[in-house]
C-alpha cells in the first residue's frame, strides 16, 4: 500500500516536472481559481473573500520579496507602504475631504507615493545591515502607524476613514467581493509578471549579487546605493498598490489595520514559501493567509495551532516550500560543497 | 606611461597607521607586485585604490583622474577590477550569472526595458550572454556555466573570480594572492594565465602575493611594504638581495620558496 | 510649561526604571544573538511566562500564610520561582524550535521564533480551557480522568493562566519618600538596585567565569570552540537559560510593581528591548544594558518636550539617528568588515 | 439554582407570549390558521426541520482581546439556555467567529456567517473598527446584527436598518461625565488621557470638547501606548498642569495601571473613565487599591431588572463578567424574542422568519433586560438611554447618579 | 601500538564521497606530515579525526580506542588538540583567555599553571601580549597563540592544519622551529601541509593524499626523491 502511494507521488512528481505537465497543472489551478466565484456552493462568498484576501497578500508578498528575497534587505516595516497606499486612496476618494477622484487615477499615484516613501526610508538605512536594518524598518512601520493615528486633522486619527468610494470600471461599480476577486487576480498576474522579469534581468542579478556580497557587488560596478533604493522603491510601490486596493475593497480603514502583524505576516509568508521565489510567495500566502481561515473551525485554538504550525513548517522545510531555483541548487549544494570557513557545522554531515 | 599613481597615501585605523605615506607609480602594461609581511598594509592599499577606504592623506590617480571620494562602483566603471585573497564570489549564483553581474558597468538596459522586454533589452542580454560564454571558455570553465559558484572546486572559483573581473573589460586588475592555496603545479599555471592577461588582453596587473616563486617569476617590478611603509622597490633580482627585505620579510633562508629549485 | 528641575529628576528616575526592564530583557536578546546570530522573537513571551510562574507562586505563598509572616522570604521565593520558570521555558524553546534549525538559512529561526511567540501567548491564555478539554475526555461513557483529578487540574490551570488580567498582591504599595521636592517611590529604588545588581553579576559571569569565556568563544566560532572541548549545545542551552532567567526576573518585577499581568504583556516590552539591544550594539552585553537605559531615558525626555503620543516616534528616531552615525550601535564593533 | 433557571425561563416565556398577543391585538392581524404565503421585503430565513438555529458572535476569540470575546460568547450562551435552548422546537446554538477586533477578519467572518443557512442573527462585532466594514456585508445580506459594545458615533449614522446597538454612544457618556465633573463635583480643570484606540480616543475627545465648551479648563490631552506598563512619564506631564481631575478614555487594564501610577505620583484628585474601565476584576482589583474613589460611567443601564441575580448565575457558570457579557445576553434575548414572535411554520414544516419582519419587530418592541429598559430608535440606537455614574467604594462600583435620555 | 591509527575511512558530504578508504598511522613521538593539494581531502581527514564529521565506514583509533563514539568536544579530552587552518584565534578574547580556553577541559589548576609557563617559554612573545586581544596580534603571533592554545590541552597528539598558510617566509621558519621544539618535549605531531618544502624538512614520515586516497607513504627522504612529489608538490620539473 505504502509502495503504491509512493509510486503515485513519484508519478505526480514526474508529470509536474515535465514542461507540459507543469503548464497543464498551472492551467488547471488557474482555471479553478477563475471559476470559483461563479460556482454555486454554500460558503462561496466566504471563500471568494478569503482567496481574494490571499491574493492581496500575494501582491504584498511579491513586493516584499523584492526587498528581502532578492536584495537581501531585512524589512520588518513593510506595512508602512501598505498604509500609505491605503490612506492615499481613502483620503482622495471619500467624503473626508469630499474629493472623489477615480480609483484608476489614484491607484498609480498611491503606489508612487508609497514608492517615494520607500526611497525616503531607504536613504537613512543605506549603511545598515541585517538586524540593524530590521529594527529600523520596524520602527519606520510603527512611526507611520502612529502618524496616521495622531495626525487627526489629516487622517481623522483613530476614528479612521469611512465611506471610501468604490472603483468604477466602464460604468460598473466594483463593489462585491467577486469584483475585487477578479481585480486582485489581474493585479496578482501583473505583479508576478513584472517581478519575474525584473528578477531575471540585469536589475535582478544586481540585487541578488548585492544580497550575496555587497562589497564585491559594488566592486564589479553595481551602484549599491541606487539598487538598494530601487529595491525599496519597487517593493514599496507594490505595497502601496496593495494598500489602495485594500482600502477600496474594505470601504473603511483604521490605523489599527496597519499594525506590525501585517509586516510579520508578509515576511513569514515569503520565508515559508521560499525566499526569493515567486511561486513560493503564492504558496506561502495560501499557507499563511488562507490557513488561519481554515483553522477557524478550531475557534479559539486557532492562533495556538497557527503558531505551532509555523514552527513545524519551518523545521520540516527550513528552505521554504518552493525555494527559488537559485536557492534550491544552493541547498542541494550544501551537501556537496566542502564546509566553508563560515559554515557552522557542529555535528556530522547531512 | 603611468596608469596608476599613489601620492603620499596614508590610511589609519584608530591609532594604527596601516599605510604610511605610500607612493607608487604603476606603469601601463607591467606586472607589478606588492609583497610584505602580514599586516603590512598591502590589502589596505588595495582597498584604498578600489574606494572601500578613504585615505586620510594623499591621493590616488588613475589615468590622470583623481579617485578621491569616488565610490567603488564608480571606480569599477573607470576600469579597475579586483579579486580577493579569500575568494568572494556570489556564491548562490551560477558561473554565468557571476560573469553577467561582472558585465554590469557595460550594460545599459533600464528597469523599464527589463519589464517590457524591449528590443534593446533582448539584444543586450543576448550579447552579454555570448560574452559570458566566451569568458567561461577563456578561463577554462567550459561545462561549469550552470553550476553555482559555491559548488565549484577551489581552483575553478579562483578562475571564475578573475573571469568576473574581466567581464567589465578593465584596464587595471588588482589580484590579491591569486595563487593562495594552490600547489606548485597550479601556481605555475596561474602565472602563465596572469601573463596572458597582460599580453593578450593588455591589462595592467597589480599583484599581492606570498609565494615568492610566483612573485619573482612574473613581476617586472616589486614593492615591499613593512608596517605600512615602503622599504624597497625594484626588479626581482634587486629585491631578493636587499638586506632590509631579507630581514623583515624573506628571512635568512630566503629563499624558502625560491631556493628550493636548487634542492 | 517652565522647566522644573525636581520634576525633571523624577522623570529621569522614571526613565531609569523603565530602562532597567528594557535592559534586563535586552540582555537576553543580545546574549542569544551573540551565540546564534538570531533574533529570539519569543523572548518577550519568556518574560511573560516568568511573570505567570511568579504570580502562581506568590499566590500560593499567600494561601499558606508565608507571605504575611515573612514577606521578604516570600518575595525572594517568588523571584526564584519566576526566574526558574522562565529559564526552563527558554531552554525548552531553544531545544524544540531553534536547535533543529541551527544550520538552516538565516531567517528560518526567526520565523520559528515568531511562531513560538504566538504559541506561548496563546498557550498561557488557553491553559485552563485546554486542561478542561483534556481531562474531560470521555471514551463512550467512560471518563478518562476521575472528576476530582479533573477539578484539581483545571483549578490549578485556572490559578496559573487564562485570558484574563491577573493581579499580583500589592507587595510594595505606592509609598515613597521625598528628597526636597523630589518624590521617590520605594518600588523604583528597589527595581533600580535589583536590576543593577543583577547586571553587574551577569557582567562578571560573562567576563570572568569559565562559562562566560566559553560563551564568548562559541559566539566567535563554534567549530573552533568545540575543538577546545567546549560542548556547543550545552553552552547554547545555558545561554538561553541565563538570558531567559533575566527575562524572568524582569517579569516578576513587572508583576510586583505594576501588579497586573496578561498573556500579551510580553509583546511591547519585547519590541522595546529588541530596540534597546540593537541600539547598544546587538550581541554586546554592556551595550544591551546601555541601550536599555538610553531608550528608557530617551522616552521620558521625549515626553517632556513633545506630546506623549509621539513618545515611540521619538525613541525610534533616536535609534535611527544613532544608527545613521554609528551603524552598528553605540558599543557595536566596527564589525563585519570581513577580513579582506 | 436550577429552580431559578426554570423560573427565569417561565418569566421570559410569559413576556414573549404577552408580547405576541399584544402584537396580534394591536396589528389586528388575521389569525394564521390557513397556510399563508410568507413574504418579506428583505427575504426569508428558512430553517428546515431538524436544522439548528444559530446566533453568530463576531468578536475577538483568540489573541490579545480574546478575554472580551469569550465574555460575549458566554453571555450569548447563557441567554440561549435561559430562553430554553430552542426556538419553537428548533435547537438554538451559538457560533463564534474570531475577528481579532479588526476590520478585515470581521468582514471574512461576516461572509462566513452570511453563507450559513442556519444563521438567525449576529451579536457583535465588538469593536467599532470591525463593525464599520462588517456591517456593510451584513446590510448587503439583510442580516440582523446587534452590537453590545461599539460606541463610535459613526456606527449608527449610516442608515443601516439591520443594525442595532445596545450601548450609548460616546456623546451621551461624555455629556454625563462633563456634567458630573462640572456641576456635581464642581471641578474646573481636567486633564485627558486616551489609549489611541477608536473607542478610547473617541470618547476622550468628546469629553475634552464638552468640558471646554462647558467653561472648564482642559490642561492637556495625551495619548498612551497600549501594552506599555510604565506610564509615569506621560503621567508626570499630565500632572504638570495641576488638574483637579484626570479623565481616561480606554480600557480597564491600562486604566488600572494609570490610576495606580497617578496615585503613586502623588495625584489626589478625581479619576474618571468610561464604561471600558467599569470592570471589577481588571480595573478595581488590578489597581491594588488605587482605584478607590474613581468614577466611571456606564451606559444603557436603567430600569434594569434582575442584574444582580443574573451576575451571580453567570459567575457561577463561567467567571465574573468582564465587560460585554450582560449586553450580549440582552442582545441575544432581544433577537430571540423577536424571532419567536415573527417566526412561522410553513406548509412544509419549515420554520420561516422574515428578515425585515425581524428587524421591525426588534425595533418595535421595548425590552426589559438586565442592562435596562431597552428600546430602539429608527437608526438602531437606543431610544431611552440612561447613563449611570458609578463610584468605586470599598472595592466595588456603587451607582451615584443616573441620567435618562430619550424621554 | 600506534598513537593514532586511521583504518580504511570512507567519508561523505551528502552523497559526495570525500575520503575513499584512507589508512594511516602516527606513532608515539613522531612528526608525520600529510601532504595534499586543495580539495584532496586533507581538511576532511581532520574533520574526521576531530569528530566533526562521522565516517560512513572505517574507524579512527587513538591509543587503540575508537574515537567514533565521542562527540567533537570530547575529542580534546582524549588527548588530541587541533591547530586549525587559518589559526582560529578568538579575536575578541585576550591572549590569556585564549590560552585558558585551550585548557577548558582540564581541571588541574596547578598543572595548567605549569603548562602556561611552559608555552610562555616556547613563545616568549605571548607573555608580553598576554592581556592583548587576539584580533590585534600579527599573523605570526596568532599562529603562535593558536599552537600554544592547543598545547594547553596537554595533548598526546597535536594536529596542525596548514600552519604556514599566509605567513611571510621569515615567519614560516620560526613556526617550524617551534614545532620541532614542541616535538622534542614529547608531543607527537600530525602536520597537514600544502607547503611540501617545509613539511618535508621537519617531518620524519609523510603521506600524500590525492582526491580522497593515500597515494604514497614513505619516509621523508623517500618522498623527496619521488618524481611525482617533485613535480606536483615541490615544483621541480
Amino acid at each position: 500500500m505504502k509502495k503504491r502511494i509512493a509510486s503515485v507521488t513519484e508519478r505526480v512528481k514526474e508529470i509536474l516536472s515535465s514542461p507540459i505537465g507543469r503548464w497543464a497543472f498551472i492551467g488547471a489551478v488557474l482555471a479553478l481559481i477563475l471559476i470559483i466565484p461563479l460556482m454555486n456552493f454554500q460558503q462561496r462568498a466566504f471563500w471568494v473573500r478569503v482567496i481574494g484576501y490571499t491574493g492581496l497578500y500575494i501582491i504584498l508578498g511579491l513586493g516584499l520579496n523584492v526587498v528581502v528575497g532578492l536584495a537581501g534587505l531585512l524589512d520588518l516595516g513593510y506595512v508602512a507602504f501598505y498604509a500609505i497606499g491605503a490612506y492615499a486612496y481613502a483620503l482622495l476618494a471619500s467624503g473626508h475631504f469630499d474629493t472623489h477622484i477615480s480609483f484608476w487615477l489614484v491607484l498609480p499615484f498611491a503606489a508612487l507615493l508609497a514608492g517615494f516613501a520607500g526611497i525616503l526610508l531607504g536613504i537613512p538605512v543605506l549603511r545598515m545591515r541585517g538586524d540593524y536594518l530590521a529594527i529600523v524598518t520596524l520602527g519606520f512601520g510603527e512611526i507611520i502607524r502612529m502618524l496616521v493615528t495622531n495626525l487627526t486633522d489629516l487622517t481623522n486619527g483613530s476614528q479612521g476613514l469611512i465611506g471610501i468610494d468604490s472603483p468604477y470600471l466602464f460604468g460598473l461599480e466594483l463593489k462585491t467581493s467577486t469584483h475585487f476577486y477578479y481585480m486582485i487576480l489581474i493585479f496578482v498576474i501583473i505583479a508576478i509578471f513584472v517581478t519575474q522579469r525584473l528578477d531575471r534581468s540585469r536589475v535582478g542579478r544586481s540585487w541578488v549579487a548585492m544580497r550575496e556580497d555587497e562589497d564585491a557587488a559594488q566592486m564589479v560596478g553595481v551602484n549599491t546605493t541606487r539598487y538598494k533604493l530601487l529595491a525599496f522603491a519597487v517593493g514599496a510601490f507594490i505595497g502601496g498598490l496593495g494598500g489602495a486596493i485594500f482600502s477600496a475593497w474594505q470601504g473603511s480603514i483604521f490605523p489599527d489595520n496597519f499594525n506590525i502583524m501585517v509586516s510579520i505576516n508578509v515576511l513569514c509568508l515569503i520565508i515559508i514559501g521560499g525566499m526569493g521565489s515567486i511561486p513560493g510567495v503564492v504558496i506561502g500566502s495560501f499557507a499563511l493567509i488562507t490557513l488561519p481561515d481554515i483553522l477557524r473551525q478550531f475557534s479559539d485554538y486557532r492562533l495556538l495551532l497557527f503558531g505551532f504550525l509555523l514552527v513545524v513548517m519551518m523545521i520540516a522545510r527550513p528552505e521554504g516550500f518552493i525555494p527559488s531555483q537559485r536557492r534550491r541548487l544552493e541547498l542541494h549544494a550544501e551537501e556537496i560543497a566542502h564546509a566553508g570557513p563560515s559554515e557552522t557545522i557542529t555535528e556530522g554531515g547531512s | 606611461m603611468t596608469i596608476l599613481s599613489s601620492n603620499n597615501v596614508t590610511k589609519r585605523f584608530g591609532g594604527l597607521v596601516a599605510v604610511d605615506q605610500f607612493d607608487l607609480d604603476l606603469r601601463e602594461l607591467t606586472i607589478h607586485s606588492i609583497i610584505g609581511p602580514n599586516g603590512a598594509g598591502k590589502t589596505t592599499f588595495f582597498n584604498c585604490v578600489t574606494g572601500f577606504y578613504a585615505p586620510e592623506e594623499g591621493d590616488i590617480y588613475f589615468n590622470g583622474t583623481s579617485l578621491k571620494g569616488l565610490q567603488p562602483d564608480r571606480i569599477a566603471h573607470l576600469g579597475i577590477a579586483r579579486t580577493y585573497q579569500n575568494i568572494r564570489l556570489f556564491a548562490n549564483m551560477s558561473t554565468i550569472e557571476n560573469i553577467l553581474v561582472g558585465q554590469h558597468p557595460r550594460l545599459k538596459a533600464s528597469m523599464v526595458d527589463a519589464i517590457l522586454h524591449t528590443p534593446r533589452y533582448h539584444k543586450e542580454e543576448e550579447e552579454a550572454l555570448e560574452e559570458a560564454n566566451r569568458l567561461v571558455q577563456f578561463v577554462g570553465l567550459v561545462g561549469l556555466g550552470d553550476h553555482l559558484a559555491r559548488n565549484l572546486p577551489y581552483g575553478a572559483q579562483r578562475r571564475l573570480e578573475i573571469a568576473r573581473a574581466l567581464a567589465s573589460k578593465p584596464k587595471l586588475m588588482l589580484l590579491d594572492e591569486p595563487t593562495a592555496g594552490m600547489n606548485p603545479h597550479e601556481s605555475a599555471e596561474m602565472m602563465r594565465f596572469i601573463q596572458n592577461l597582460r599580453d593578450e588582453l593588455e591589462i595592467t596587473i597589480l599583484l599581492i602575493e606570498h609565494d615568492m616563486r610566483v612573485v619573482m617569476g612574473i613581476s617586472e617590478i616589486i614593492t615591499v611594504l613593512d608596517y605600512g611603509v615602503k622599504i624597497a622597490e625594484g626588479p626581482p633580482e634587486e629585491i631578493q638581495r636587499n638586506p632590509r627585505v631579507i630581514e623583515a620579510y624573506l628571512g635568512r633562508g630566503a629563499a624558502s620558496g625560491l631556493g628550493q629549485n636548487s634542492t | 510649561m517652565g522647566f522644573d528641575l525636581s520634576s525633571f529628576i523624577e522623570q529621569l528616575l522614571n526613565g531609569l526604571t523603565v530602562g532597567s526592564f528594557y535592559a534586563l530583557i535586552a540582555l537576553g536578546y543580545s546574549m542569544v544573538y551573540g551565540v546564534l546570530t538570531m533574533i529570539n522573537f519569543a523572548h518577550g513571551e519568556i518574560f511573560m511566562v516568568g511573570a505567570y510562574v511568579g504570580l502562581y507562586t506568590i499566590n500560593r505563598l499567600v494561601d499558606v500564610g508565608l507571605y504575611d509572616s515573612n514577606r521578604i522570604l516570600a518575595v525572594g521565593i517568588t523571584f526564584i520561582a519566576g526566574t526558574i520558570g522562565a529559564a526552563i521555558t527558554g531552554v525548552t524553546v531553544e531545544r524544540l524550535a531553534y536547535r533543529p534549525l541551527r544550520r538552516a538559512a538565516r531567517l528560518a529561526p526567526l520565523i520559528s521564533a515568531i511562531g513560538m511567540s504566538i504559541f506561548l501567548q496563546e498557550f498561557i491564555r488557553l491553559l485552563p480551557k485546554m486542561g478542561e478539554a483534556i481531562t474531560g475526555i470521555t471514551i463512550g461513557s467512560f471518563t478518562l480522568f476521575p472528576e476530582s483529578l479533573q477539578q484539581g487540574v483545571v483549578g490549578f490551570l485556572e490559578d496559573f493562566g487564562g485570558a484574563r488580567v491577573k493581579t499580583y498582591p500589592g507587595v510594595f504599595g505606592v509609598g515613597g519618600f521625598d528628597i526636597g521636592d523630589i518624590h521617590i517611590t520605594y518600588s523604583r529604588v528597589i527595581i533600580l538596585i535589583m536590576s543593577v545588581l543583577t547586571m553587574i553579576g551577569l557582567y562578571f559571569l560573562v567576563r570572568y567565569s569559565r562559562f562566560g569565556k566559553a560563551m564568548r568563544a562559541v559566539a566567535e566560532d563554534k567549530d573552533i570552540a568545540s575543538m577546545m572541548g567546549i560542548d556547543i549545545d550545552q553552552v547554547i542551552s545555558r545561554t538561553f537559560l541565563i538570558g531567559s532567567a533575566l527575562a524572568g526576573i524582569a517579569g516578576v518585577m513587572v508583576g510586583m510593581f505594576y501588579l497586573q499581568i496578561r498573556p500579551t504583556m510580553g509583546f511591547v516590552p519585547g519590541i522595546k528591548a529588541f530596540t534597546a539591544a540593537v541600539l547598544g550594539g546587538i550581541g554586546n552585553i554592556p551595550g544591551a544594558m546601555l541601550g536599555g537605559y538610553a531608550l528608557g531615558l530617551g522616552e521620558v525626555i521625549g515626553v517632556q518636550f513633545l506630546p506623549a503620543v509621539y513618545k515611540d516616534i521619538v525613541s525610534f528616531s533616536i535609534l535611527v539617528l544613532i544608527l545613521i552615525f554609528k551603524p552598528t550601535g553605540i558599543l557595536g564593533e566596527a564589525l563585519a568588515e570581513k577580513k579582506m | 439554582m436550577e429552580e431559578e433557571k426554570t423560573a427565569m425561563k417561565r418569566l421570559i416565556r410569559l413576556v414573549a407570549v404577552l408580547m405576541l398577543t399584544s402584537m396580534i391585538f394591536t396589528a389586528c392581524a388575521p389569525a394564521a390558521e390557513e397556510p399563508v404565503v410568507i413574504e418579506d421585503e428583505w427575504g426569508l430565513m428558512t430553517f428546515t426541520p431538524g436544522s439548528k438555529v444559530t446566533l453568530g458572535v463576531s468578536s475577538a476569540l483568540a489573541g490579545a482581546y480574546a478575554v472580551y470575546g469569550q465574555d460575549m460568547l458566554n453571555g450569548v450562551d447563557l441567554a440561549i439556555a435561559d430562553f430554553g435552548g430552542t426556538l419553537q422546537g428548533w435547537e438554538l446554538v451559538s457560533k463564534g467567529g474570531d475577528d481579532g477586533c479588526e476590520g478585515a477578519p470581521a468582514v471574512t467572518v461576516a461572509e462566513q456567517f452570511a453563507a450559513d443557512p442556519t444563521l438567525l442573527a449576529v451579536i457583535g462585532p465588538m469593536c467599532s473598527g470591525s463593525v464599520v466594514p462588517a456591517s456593510d456585508i451584513y446590510a448587503e445580506h439583510n442580516i440582523i446584527m446587534v452590537t453590545p459594545s461599539s460606541t463610535a458615533v459613526v456606527v449608527t449614522a449610516r442608515g443601516y436598518e439591520n443594525l442595532f446597538r445596545l450601548v450609548a454612544n460616546d456623546d451621551l457618556q461624555a455629556e454625563v461625565t462633563v456634567d458630573f465633573l462640572r456641576k456635581d463635583l464642581g471641578l474646573s480643570t481636567l486633564a485627558v488621557l486616551h489609549d489611541q484606540s477608536i473607542y478610547g480616543q473617541g470618547i476622550a475627545e468628546a469629553v475634552h470638547g464638552k468640558f471646554a465648551a462647558a467653561g472648564g479648563d482642559v490642561t492637556g490631552i495625551e495619548g498612551i501606548t497600549r501594552g506599555d506598563v510604565d506610564y509615569s512619564a506621560v503621567i508626570a506631564t499630565t500632572l504638570a498642569g495641576n488638574p483637579e481631575a484626570v479623565y481616561y478614555g480606554g480600557m480597564d487594564a491600562e486604566g488600572a495601571l494609570i490610576i495606580s501610577q497617578l496615585r503613586s505620583a502623588g495625584f489626589e484628585g478625581v479619576f474618571f473613565g468610561p464604561d471600558g474601565i467599569k470592570s471589577k476584576p481588571t480595573f478595581i482589583d488590578a489597581s491594588g487599591g488605587a482605584a478607590e474613589g474613581s468614577y466611571a460611567t456606564f451606559g444603557a443601564v436603567g430600569g434594569a431588572t434582575g442584574y444582580d441575580e443574573w451576575e451571580v448565575r453567570f459567575t457561577e457558570l463561567y467567571d465574573a463578567p468582564v465587560a460585554y457579557a450582560p449586553g450580549s445576553y440582552d442582545s441575544a434575548l432581544i433577537i430571540l424574542q423577536a424571532a419567536d414572535a415573527v417566526a412561522q411554520v410553513d406548509s412544509d414544516g419549515n420554520l420561516v422568519i422574515g428578515r425585515k419582519a425581524l428587524a421591525d419587530k426588534i425595533r418595535a418592541t421595548p425590552f426589559a433586560g438586565i442592562t435596562g429598559a431597552l428600546e430602539f430608535t429608527a437608526t438602531g440606537d437606543l431610544g431611552k438611554v440612561s447613563i449611570t455614574v458609578f463610584h468605586v467604594e470599598n472595592g466595588d462600583f456603587v451607582d451615584v447618579k443616573k441620567v435618562d435620555f430619550g424621554d | 601500538m600506534p598513537l593514532l591509527e586511521i583504518q580504511n575511512v570512507h567519508a561523505y558530504y551528502g552523497n559526495i564521497q570525500a575520503l575513499k578508504g584512507i589508512s594511516l598511522h602516527v606513532d608515539q613521538g613522531e612528526i608525520v606530515t600529510l601532504i595534499g593539494a586543495n580539495g584532496a581531502g586533507k581538511t576532511t581527514t581532520l574533520r574526521v579525526i576531530s569528530c566533526l564529521l562521522k565516517p560512513r565506514q572505517g574507524s579512527v583509533l587513538l591509543d587503540g580506542q575508537d574515537l567514533s563514539e565521542f562527540k567533537a568536544h570530547q575529542v580534546v579530552n582524549q588527548g588530541v588538540a587541533m591547530v586549525p587552518e587559518g589559526r582560529g584565534v578568538f579575536s575578541k578574547l585576550s591572549v590569556m583567555e585564549n590560552l585558558e580556553l585551550g585548557a577548558y577541559s582540564r581541571s588541574d589548576k596547578a598543572e595548567i599553571q605549569e603548562d602556561l609557563e611552559r608555552v610562555f617559554e616556547i613563545f616568549p612573545r605571548l607573555r608580553e601580549r598576554r592581556s592583548q586581544v587576539g584580533g590585534t596580534l600579527s599573523g605570526g603571533e596568532q599562529q603562535m597563540l593558536s599552537t600554544a592554545r592547543a598545547l594547553m590541552a596537554r595533548p598526546s597528539l597535536l594536529v596542525m592544519d596548514e600552519p604556514s598558510m599566509g605567513l611571510a617566509p621569515v615567519l614560516i621558519e620560526s613556526v617550524f622551529e617551534s614545532l620541532i621544539e614542541i616535538n622534542k618535549q614529547g608531543t607527537t605531531i600530525l602536520l597537514v601541509e600544502q607547503n611540501a618544502h617545509m613539511a618535508l624538512q621537519v617531518a620524519t614520515r609523510g603521506y600524500v593524499l590525492q582526491t580522497g586516497e593515500i597515494v604514497l607513504s614513505d619516509s621523508v627522504e623517500g618522498l623527496r626523491k619521488n618524481a611525482m612529489v617533485q613535480k606536483a608538490y615541490l615544483g621541480i620539473e
